[in-house]
């Protein structure tokens, strides 16, 4: 099981905080989930189209080729603003 | 070190009381960051600061860790506030105690630098206009990235 | 803009306090100088500062004048002590608002430099060897003046 | 008249806060005040011999050649060490 967070706009966009999804056959990076969760249509598209979206897995910066194993916590969020 | 995300405001002076008393302290530096009246030229009327609970405050020591890594620091703080916050509100504070002066500016700068591009907190203005999402600056990313070259 | 010279000491959450409300200001950066207890390989037990009564508050004034002209600063204060200090007590704060923190820390880091080699006090340090003047640094007058080139 | 005042280990050697002086006769800069005074023999060599001394007339910085007038507050002073 993956627990997935959105954040920020992607959070509003897809009004959705949080998931727990299954770990997808197939998917094993970043990429490959970014692909996956957009196949949903509609403003999951964002999930490939947003400009410059950052993903973390477990609290930390990952890249679209870092590996995603069953457990994790993947969260997908825009360019950071605080301060 | 202290690092501290709260919704509260916070008091500077009581903050800084806790760095008095080293006779090692020479100098503190102290940035505090408040909510303008006006951002992109509109008029902002509130705003809500999300964050990403247990991500962001490992961000935030790993930043002020590796502050202490490049400067000889003797003690720091950070503190971040969420939720709906106002103009005129403080928004962030960071404190660095060193024995000279140059370090607690550089490490007081390196860290707020690197705070406002590596740490997940996220910024949504209220206008006349409705609410934004706060797009992240070109100018903080170069400002982040400065400290890599020198 | 305000300079002060004081034998007292000061409370710099009242002092900041006087930077809050004004919603142009997005950055506060405030340095403090503390007395250690050491210096140059010695104890320090005590030190004395002189200053030039009438000189001094124009020096301040004028690298603060001058800091405004460089910098778009909306206040700044400058509050320094004169009289016995001992370890851990304040020495002096700079305290700059602007509505952009790299204003803020160019313009608190300028001044303090610029005090440093250009307002007339003086330090006399009490060691267990007896008391000294504290010589002029040359790393000080370098700090002062980078800020010709830049 | 001129208002001469002496500062920090200056102050001391000469044991002498400030002091009110007639116009010295062919004293129109600095440099001349600083060997008349220098005349009083003594510690008040220090005029002529102290490393870096700084100079100041009606609080203003001075140099060497700096002019003197009837009725300056002059003040004689170490390199500065606040902050």
């Amino acid at each position: 099981m993956l627990k997935i967070l959105y954040f920020a706009h992607l959070r509003e966009a897809l009004d959705r905080a949080s998931e727990d999804l299954p770990l997808p056959a197939g998917v094993t990076d970043v990429a490959a989930l970014r692909g996956h969760l957009a196949e949903r249509g509609g403003p999951w598209n964002l999930l490939l189209t947003a400009r410059n979206l950052r993903c973390a897995i477990n609290q930390e910066m990952a890249r679209a080729d870092s590996t995603i194993a069953d457990g994790d916590e993947v969260a997908f969020f825009p360019p950071v603003t605080g301060g | 070190m202290t690092v501290r995300i709260q919704q509260a405001d916070f008091d500077l002076g009581q903050e800084l009381a806790a760095f008095h008393g080293d006779p090692r302290i020479g100098a503190v530096v102290a940035f505090v960051g408040l909510v303008r009246d006006s951002n992109d030229a509109a008029e902002i009327l509130e705003m809500t600061l999300e964050h990403y609970p247990g991500m962001t405050e490992k961000a935030l020591t790993a930043i002020v860790d590796e502050a202490e890594k490049r400067w000889p620091i003797i003690d720091a703080l950070v503190i971040h506030r969420v939720g709906r916050l106002r103009p005129t509100d403080r928004i962030v504070a960071v404190v660095v105690a060193s024995a000279h002066r140059g370090t607690a500016f550089d490490a007081g700068e390196f860290i707020i630098d690197q705070l406002k591009t590596r740490a997940p907190f996220w910024k949504r203005e209220l206008t006349r206009e409705g609410a934004r999402w706060v797009e992240a600056r070109e100018t903080d990313e170069q400002a982040s990235e400065r400290w890599q070259t020198e």
